[in-house]
């Protein structure tokens, strides 16, 4: 067990570089945070063994943030103390708003790999980066593809008026992307509403249903698109759904079942790439993964953000020649300039470069549910 | 006169507790309100007071119009009382209790967070709440919780709390409830002396030795209505009364 | 002799740091009348509430028939057929009069006889015929004492545990209450009872104990006892001066 | 354990004794996160948006929040008990939506850019309002809520008027959550509706209860031991919620009464004048 | 036809609510004990339903007794744990306790089995019929049958038998109730049982009904049931089933009224604060009668 992080010297202890990392291991995002973990984990590992970052290996100092803002300051704080080079994480964008402004006031570069709400890097420059897409980049690229794909002139728009990622998506990306491409929304000035965590949405599909739109624009985590997915089967509604970032995972099939066919979500991370390490990092979280979530063992795009995101650290360290001698401010330093000027790294998601708000423009792909798999929607 | 009740009327869904009932208040009177259990007397004294309204009918204090106020100002006003059902604040102590009734006094809003305010007005009304406890013969239990003391005791503690308001007419119901025959009597010297140190006094009881011996006017009622009025030694000899209250066969 | 029903010996109970009962002794024999006198503060409800399960004794102990009490539940000497009308009466009174009534006879399976005892009753206090029902909270203060009362027996016990049953009641309605208390003897019932009016209680009872600070300082015939100087001068009144004496003890 | 752990301890010390004074006059409150949220807002929008400092800030917090306090307290009167509770938890639910939907405080995504909040300024405030609290409970309104608590009907008859006691109780104490609103938002930089929903107003009654409703040392130090408490036993990681739900249940078993309450008080009083006077003890009122 | 159905999806919604509020109602408006973490057996139940569908494959009919069994233990448990060893006088310790033992059993769920919801297996849902065009799903409609029975019978239990006196008794007067000879301890513990019960049976249904059950459902459906009691009045049981029904409704014509989605949650807790602004003791409370003193 690791100590609670105070006493600790303001340099790197020891002969290893630590870097933090801020994850929910026991609250509503506790699954991911499981994950999440496993995946950093393979990361570091894999590095340590071929001689760490200029001969000194990393140490990963993970911590739980129940999902908390409060508790995502705290650790930001503890371990800005406790001198890590650098910290990943939070992982959701309420968090992000909050750890954010403390790590740049504290000069420690935060890398979340997978906050998708637009703006928050851009608040927060220049130590705040994120290793994912916002959902406006990657909705910019999918909603024409999904028009296109399915022939859309008219859809339903359907949101968290209440999560900030979710009203984001649903109330400004999606029906942008719509509008931009043509497209009717049926329910212009009356977009609705659900609470995450739902699982009866009886009455927004009977709504849905009697404005007949020839598709969804979902603005949800894969949860409620898999208990929404249900109901529409229950009510016999068969019509594609476009989401963004949060839809995308195993569990939306997993949970869905034959209800999520023609669901498209948008993903910067394509679990069946052909690319080599990708492959790799994919088996060896496979067994692991299997004892968090035995029914989606898989990875997810946040997952290999997150795998990605060490190795993005690894390589900014590397190139500025920076070891466990090297005084943290200096090491903190490097790993802003290197983050802020960073293009076309290659990882396991392909390349991604970082813009000037401080967020990853990665590829994107838009993955659509068929026969019980996603594909990449062509 | 220091109360005025005209043709008060109250009833509770259909059931007529006090029917039109008049009478005065003369002031310095040890007054007693008698009459069978359920009676009205205690629906009276919660109409005097403000925690019922009055259905209709006029009540009025020293020329004020009690009617619509509220309880507090009608103890602001000058008029204190005891409960029936004993209503003390258990977890405040004996000497608290009692200097809760001094409210009337003195300021109790946010004023009296000023460090200095009414300062000076400290020691007196310690004073004063000394001399009530003593006067009821309390001093020993001043710092125990009221809710610990026995049945007895706890009457005690309601008589000095409305004493403490330093109002000018006082409600006691049913004072001697649960004291012994020799308390009682004590209590009488205790009613006397309040009387004595200027206040008036509105009594309900059913302890004969109590009533018949202090009051200077006993007014019974039976179902909320006069049914005799007087001195006590009339008021015994009456008939109705013998048979409503006090039971014929005295041995 | 009659069978002794109750035997309590030396009996200790405190509230946290206060010493209440000091080491009673007593015993009540079957269809006895016994009435507990003493000042404000002496003991007698808290005997009367450690007896029916309510307060657990620091030492000594109860028992009834030979059986120990001492570490029953309330409920379970209820069922053994002791019942206590309690001080500040305790109507419930968000509920009917019918309802407390009945709550009376909560022990007792024999719908017919409760039924009987239910008339009994009501006959005996008519008014809360006329309130049957009505909410119990809303009775005046003497009617509220009736229903007591009035529940207690309804429990059909062998032992009625009374703390003060003539609080509150008007004069009339006194007389009757102890006429009841000297029915409820000829019936053969055992009957316990706490009075402030000592006279009365004194006479209707077999024997009295006399209770001080937690003490027993007297325990006789009532005959006995109301004859006897001391009880008259503390609590009779029949002393003029120093009241203020017995006031304070 | 970092600053921001005590920056967090101090805020929710002030809320704890906020909670305490309506709590004090026997009023149940669930909905503080809303005043705390009308402070927070209140005093971001001074900050951020017109350009206040943030003392001033500070200062117009708790007065908005108090005068919604006040505004609460009045309705607040005619509901009782738990109906009041959970009456105040949909006021503050409804609060809550409201700020979703604000657009001048940006609504679901928050406001953004509040600095300012120190530890010493925060445990000033503390200061502050534990000087309040104290000369509260020794004043005569202290008493006054008191015995409110104890019996409203007796207390009117006492002359003292609970409508003006009980909306000042609201009010004082929406001020004073209105303060460590002021105070949370200026030190996380970032504040959005959720922050304030009912799960900050449960919390805000678990530290008065945890550490006792009876006094305000009560409530101020359950709200100390009750944040730092995560912090010390971090190291069980995902294990810490539940020895932290066991931890408090043991707590309810074994004190009930919180970790401080009256007798606790006497008891140090007694032990620093070395006079060794038994006070008498409240025990349960038998009858 | 749309507000049929519509109307149809309220109620159906609205008995869940009305289930779980029962449960509450019982336990605090009878014994005047608010237990926080009825929510959270609620979940249990869903959970324990799901385990033993899965683990035993055990048909539907005898996974909801055993759940509404489990459901039952728990709540034996959380009285014991909870409200047996703490004094009646502190009211909120209870209170503080039983939202502490819901934590615990909510990072307990997490830590064993996930965060994420788990999924019922398909087969085992008692499936829809449709009325002229009106889908009802047949798990909910037991669900509303199960409502209405329980009010029935609940309701006649409290009013008309001994049993049900001596609960109002002690919900009133504890230590009255015990020297007229309750069992107190008895009493409460089975209320509690039946209480979890109640909500351990809604907890499988809403499993089976909507395919999921989440560690989190139970603060959401605690939350609602709440303000479901307290709309319909403090421990009365119709009160709580006609509420139930009310706020399932509100719930529906908040998607059926333009506009007024994003603001569901002000509706339902703005409709509260409303009704408790009226009727300070609920819908259905008892008139407050003017104190007696
Ligand atoms: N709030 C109320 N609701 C309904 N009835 C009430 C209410 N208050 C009093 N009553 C009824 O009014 C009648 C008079 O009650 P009150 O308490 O005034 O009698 P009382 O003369 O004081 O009797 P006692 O001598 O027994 O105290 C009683 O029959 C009582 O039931
Ligand atoms: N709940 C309690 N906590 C602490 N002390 C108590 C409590 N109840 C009673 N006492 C104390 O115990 C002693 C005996 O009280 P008890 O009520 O038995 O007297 P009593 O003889 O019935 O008097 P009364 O005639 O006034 O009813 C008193 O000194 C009283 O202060
Ligand atoms: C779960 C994720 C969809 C979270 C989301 N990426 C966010 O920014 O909060
Ligand atoms: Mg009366
Ligand atoms: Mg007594």
């Amino acid at each position: 067990l690791t100590g609670c992080g105070d006493g600790a010297s303001t340099s790197s202890s020891g002969d290893t570089i630590q870097i933090g990392a801020l994850v929910d291991k026991s609250g509503k995002g506790a699954d991911w945070g499981r994950k999440n973990e496993i995946a950093m984990n393979i990361a570091v590992e894999e590095i340590n063994a071929s001689g760490g970052i200029n001969g000194s290996p990393i140490e990963l100092l993970v911590r739980d943030t129940n999902g908390r803002n409060e508790e995502a300051v705290n650790l930001t704080r503890s371990l800005a103390g406790q001198g890590v080079a650098a910290i990943v994480g939070p992982f959701f964008s309420g968090e992000c708003e909050v750890a954010f402004p403390q790590a740049n006031q504290l000069q420690v570069p935060i890398i979340s790999p997978s906050s998708a709400k637009a703006g928050i890097s851009e608040n927060n420059r220049p130590w705040a980066f994120r290793n994912s897409m916002t959902d406006d980049k990657l909705l910019r690229e999918a909603t024409p593809r999904f028009v296109k794909a399915f022939d859309v002139k008219t859809v339903v728009v359907l949101h968290d008026e209440r999560d900030a990622w979710s009203k984001a998506v649903g109330t400004d990306d999606l029906p942008r992307e719509f509008k931009a491409a043509g497209v009717e929304i049926l329910n212009e000035g009356n977009y609705f509403s659900f609470n995450t965590g739902e699982t009866n949405f009886s009455a927004i599909v009977t709504q849905v249903r009697n404005l007949n739109p020839d598709a969804i624009a979902f603005g949800g985590l894969y949860n409620e698109a898999a208990a929404f997915a249900r109901e529409m089967e229950r009510q016999g509604l068969k019509i594609p759904v476009l989401g963004g970032v949060g839809m995308y995972a195993g569990a939306l099939i997993q949970q869905g079942g034959t209800a999520v066919e023609n669901f498209v979500a948008t993903s910067s991370w394509n679990v069946d790439s052909e690319d080599e390490q990708a492959r790799s990092f994919v088996e060896k979280f496979k067994p692991q993964a299997a004892q968090i979530t035995p029914a989606d063992p898989l990875p997810g795009s946040f997952e290999a953000n997150h795998y990605e995101t060490i190795y993005m650290i690894a390589h900014v360290l590397e190139q500025a020649g920076v070891d466990h001698t090297t005084p943290t401010e200096e090491v903190r330093l490097a790993l802003r300039d290197g983050f802020a000027n960073l293009k076309d790294f290659k990882g396991i998601t392909g390349l991604t470069s970082i813009d000037e708000k401080g967020d990853g423009i990665k590829t994107i792909y838009p993955l659509v549910v068929r026969e019980g798999r996603f594909e990449i929607l062509e | 006169m220091v109360l005025v009740v005209s043709e008060v009327h109250k009833s509770f869904g259909g059931l007529n507790v006090i029917h039109e009932l008049s009478f005065q208040v003369p002031e310095g009177f040890i007054f007693s309100l008698i009459g069978p259990n359920g009676a009205g007397k205690t629906t009276l004294f919660n109409m005097i007071t403000g925690i019922y309204p009055v259905d209709r009918g006029h009540i009025s204090f020293q020329g004020t119009t009690l009617n619509g106020l509220k309880p507090y100002e009608i103890t602001r006003l000058g008029i204190a009382r005891t409960f029936q059902n004993i209503r003390l604040f258990p977890h405040m102590t004996v000497l608290e209790n009692v200097r809760i009734g001094q409210s009337t006094k003195v300021n109790t809003g946010l004023r009296s967070l000023i460090p200095a305010y009414e300062r000076s007005l400290e020691k007196e009304l310690a004073q004063e709440a000394q001399e009530a406890l003593a006067l009821l013969g309390l001093e020993e239990k001043k710092d125990q919780y009221a809710g610990q003391l026995s049945y007895g005791d706890q009457r005690r503690v309601e008589i000095a709390r409305a004493l403490a308001t330093g109002a000018k007419l006082l409600l006691l119901d049913e004072p001697a409830a649960g004291l012994n025959p020799d308390e009682s009597k004590g209590l009488n010297e205790i009613i006397l002396k309040i009387r004595k140190a200027g206040h008036t006094i509105l009594l309900i009881e059913h302890d004969m030795s109590v009533v018949m011996e202090i009051s200077d006017h006993v007014l019974v009622i039976n179902f909320g209505e006069k049914i005799a009025e007087g001195d006590p030694a009339t008021v015994q000899a009456n008939p109705l009364v013998l048979e409503a209250y006090l039971g014929k066969d005295e041995e | 002799m009659m069978e002794k029903v109750l035997q309590v010996k030396n009996l200790k109970v405190a509230y946290g740091p206060i010493k209440a009962l000091k080491g009673i002794d007593l015993e009540v024999r079957q269809g006895e009348t016994v009435a507990i006198i003493g000042a404000n503060g002496a003991g007698k409800s808290t005997l009367l509430k450690t007896i029916s399960g309510l307060l657990k004794p620091a030492e000594g102990t109860i028992e009834f028939r030979g059986q120990p009490l001492t570490s029953m539940a309330p409920h379970h000497i209820v069922s053994k057929g002791l019942i206590h009308v309690p001080e500040g009466r305790a109507v419930l009174g968000r509920m009917t009069v019918e309802d407390n009534l009945l709550m009376g006879a909560y022990c007792r399976k024999d719908e017919k006889e409760i039924q009987e005892d239910l008339e009994k009753v009501l006959a005996l206090f008519p008014i809360l015929k006329e309130r049957f029902k009505f909410q119990a909270g809303n009775l005046s203060g003497g009617q509220q004492q009736m229903l007591a009362i009035g529940r207690g027996m309804m429990a059909r016990p062998q032992i009625m545990m009374l703390d003060e049953p003539s609080l509150g009641l008007a004069p009339i309605v006194i007389k009757e209450i102890f006429e009841i208390i000297k029915n409820l003897r000829d019936k053969g019932i055992t009957v316990l009872l706490v009075e402030q009016n000592a006279k009365q209680a004194l006479k209707v009872a077999d024997r009295g104990y006399v209770l001080e600070t937690g003490r027993v300082v007297l325990s006789d015939s009532g005959a006995n006892l109301l004859r006897s100087e001391e009880v008259t001068r503390a609590y009779l009144g029949e002393r003029k001066d120093d009241t203020r004496r017995a006031l304070t003890a | 354990m970092t600053e921001s752990v005590f920056i967090f301890a101090g805020i929710n010390i002030i809320l704890a004794i906020s909670l305490y004074i309506t709590l004090s006059t026997g009023q149940i409150s669930l909905g503080h996160g809303a005043f705390m949220a009308i402070g927070a807002y209140m005093a971001s929008v001074m900050t951020v948006k017109w350009g206040f400092n943030l003392p001033l800030a500070i200062v117009a917090a708790a007065i908005m929040a108090g005068i919604v306090g006040v505004a609460v307290g009045f309705p607040a009167l005619r509901v009782k008990g738990i109906y009041l509770a959970i009456g105040t938890l949909g006021l503050g639910e409804v609060v809550q939506v409201f700020f979703h939907n604000f657009k001048y405080t940006g609504g679901a995504s928050g406001i953004s850019g509040m600095s300012g909040t120190t530890l010493y300024l925060v445990w000033f405030m503390v200061a502050l309002t534990i000087l309040f609290a104290w000369q509260l409970t020794h004043s005569r309104i202290g008493w006054a809520f008191k015995a409110v608590h104890e019996d409203e009907v007796a207390a009117q008859s006492m002359g003292l008027n609970i409508t003006y006691l009980k909306v000042t109780a609201f009010g004082v104490s929406a001020a004073i959550a209105g303060i460590a609103g002021a105070l949370y938002s200026h030190y996380i930089f970032f504040i959005d509706p959720h922050a304030f929903g009912y799960h900050t107003s449960l919390l805000i009654l678990f530290y008065v209860i945890f550490g006792g409703a009876q006094t305000f040392w009560g409530a101020a130090l359950g709200a100390l031991v009750l944040t730092l408490l995560p912090e010390l036993i971090r190291g069980m990681q995902e294990w810490r919620l539940t020895f932290y739900g066991i931890l408090i249940m043991a707590m309810m078993v074994l004190r009930p009464q919180g970790l401080i309450s009256h007798d606790t008080i006497n008891w140090i009083k007694d032990f620093f004048s070395k006079k060794s006077l038994p006070k008498t003890k409240a025990t349960e009122e038998a009858g | 036809m749309l507000l049929l159905q519509q109307l149809i999806n309220g109620l159906m919604q609205g008995s869940i609510y009305a289930l779980v509020a029962i449960g509450y109602s019982l336990v605090f408006g009878v014994l005047n004990l608010l237990n926080m973490a009825h929510g959270e057996v609620f979940m249990i139940a869903g959970f324990v339903g799901l385990l033993l569908i899965l683990a035993l494959d055990l048909p539907i009919y005898l996974a909801i007794p055993a759940a509404m069994a489990a459901a039952a233990l728990l709540g034996v448990i959380i009285e014991l744990l909870c409200f047996r060893p703490i004094k009646k006088e502190f009211h909120l310790a209870p209170v503080v306790s039983t939202i502490a033992f819901g934590t615990v059993l909510v990072s307990l769920t997490v830590n064993f089995i996930g965060s994420e919801p788990q999924v019922f297996p398909a087969h085992v849902n008692i499936g829809d019929f449709s009325v002229g065009g009106i889908l009802i799903s047949g798990t909910e409609l037991l669900m509303f049958a199960i409502a209405i029975t329980l009010m029935v019978l609940l309701t006649f239990m409290l009013e008309k038998t001994k049993t049900g006196r001596a609960m109002r008794a002690m919900a009133e007067n504890e230590k009255a109730a015990q020297i007229l000879g309750v069992n107190v301890k008895r009493i409460i513990i089975t209320t509690f049982a039946i209480s979890a019960a109640l909500a351990g049976i809604a907890g499988i249904l809403v499993g089976l009904r909507f395919g999921v059950i989440s560690p989190f459902v139970g603060a959401t459906i605690g939350l609602k049931a709440l303000a479901v009691m307290v709309i319909g009045g403090l421990g009365n049981i119709y009160g709580a089933m006609v509420a139930g029904l009310l706020l399932g409704m509100l719930e529906a014509a908040t998607v059926v009224i333009p506009g007024l989605s994003p603001y569901v949650d002000a509706v339902i807790w703005g409709f509260l604060v409303f009704v408790l602004l009226f009727k300070p003791n609920g819908l259905l409370g008892t008139r407050v009668q003017a104190e007696r003193v």
